[in-house]
């Protein structure tokens, strides 16, 4: 299936894109979308430990298991205010 | 609890939204919180900050706090808004306002809404230049 | 610390306040609380609450207090209005502004001074009728 | 010496008065004086516990010194705000 990644803050910066798309096995988790991220974006690897990520507007654990069509978010802490 | 949310590019016009608070007489505190962009950053002088946010995903987590806030303290109303795009030095970028019966369910309400803001509320801060 | 002080009768025009609010691009953070005359006092119905003060000795006493917040808190400014007489219930009784770098200290300064003020500051509150 | 006093909030009610004046010897504290705002005034005794007190503009206990043209003020916990 096609999973549509959206890159925040630095994160843009860092891969160079805004979005980008990724085919994942139906049933996968987070991680493993995360794993195929980094192949093609190995420089945002290195912020891996402090990497948020949203599963359309909730926030999202690596374990999740991805749902069809779904859109993730990364992006570094947030600083609101 | 009555509730009120914005984010956006337009500067925060304190005068007005405190001209604009809704009469109550039952609410003995209103306590009110403006965050204003300091003139430097890590003792780096700024001239402001461009305030990027996934504006989905801040909007639901806002609301997903003021959930949070509504049920744990006896809060009459929350308006909050969150100014975005480029702050210039001095100006406000986050006006909280929480309404309560007593002053000390108001002061823990904010301190908590602001601390989980900057831990959960998708909003990057850019200094510039 | 910056410090501007009134125990007044006239109304509290909050707008105004905010509107005079001395610009600063070196504090973070402005914390406005404004106590307001419930429609209750003790879960009976009251129209509102005369405020009596021993004025001189009030202020004195709210000097006291400002010169400790200042010891205490790295406080910007703090501007603090009292109203006296009658005031209706809605209105505003109390309205304090703290400025700080940061949200932490002008919180704890702001809690600290209203408990104090309610220990140390002589007013009175009579409920009307 | 000849110290005034000033009774605040319903002080005044109890004591039916804003002010009276007390002749004490010089040399007492607050508390000889009490004893004397006591005696004219028996039906303020009872607050005695809660009752604050103020010489000039400056809080006071009871063992402190009455100065020469001391103004004492007597008045009931405060509830500003």
């Amino acid at each position: 299936m096609t999973v549509g990644v959206q890159f925040w803050s630095y994160f843009a910066s860092v891969t160079g894109t805004r979005c980008a798309e990724f085919e994942v096995p139906g049933g996968s988790v987070v991680g493993e979308l995360l794993e195929a991220v980094y192949q093609r974006f190995p420089s945002l690897a290195p912020f891996r430990s402090s990497t948020l990520i949203a599963i359309h507007l909730d926030y999202a654990a690596e374990a999740d298991l991805l749902p069809e069509g779904a859109q993730v978010s990364l992006f570094p802490p947030v600083q609101g205010g | 609890m009555q509730r009120w949310l914005s984010l956006s590019e337009s500067p925060i016009d304190e005068t007005a939204l405190v001209g604009l608070r809704p009469d109550s007489s039952t609410s003995g505190a209103v306590l009110c919180f403006s965050g204003v962009v300091r003139n430097n950053e890590r003792e780096r002088p700024i001239e402001g900050i461009d305030y990027e946010a996934f504006h989905a995903m801040a909007e639901h987590q806002f609301r997903l706090l003021l959930d949070e806030v509504e049920a744990r303290w006896p809060v009459e109303s929350i308006r909050l808004v969150h100014r975005l795009g480029r702050v210039p030095a001095g100006e406000t970028s986050l006006w909280v306002e929480i309404r309560s019966p007593h002053r000390g369910e108001a002061l823990a309400a904010l301190a908590w809404l602001i601390d989980r803001m900057k831990q959960r509320v998708p909003i990057w801060k850019h200094p510039y230049p």
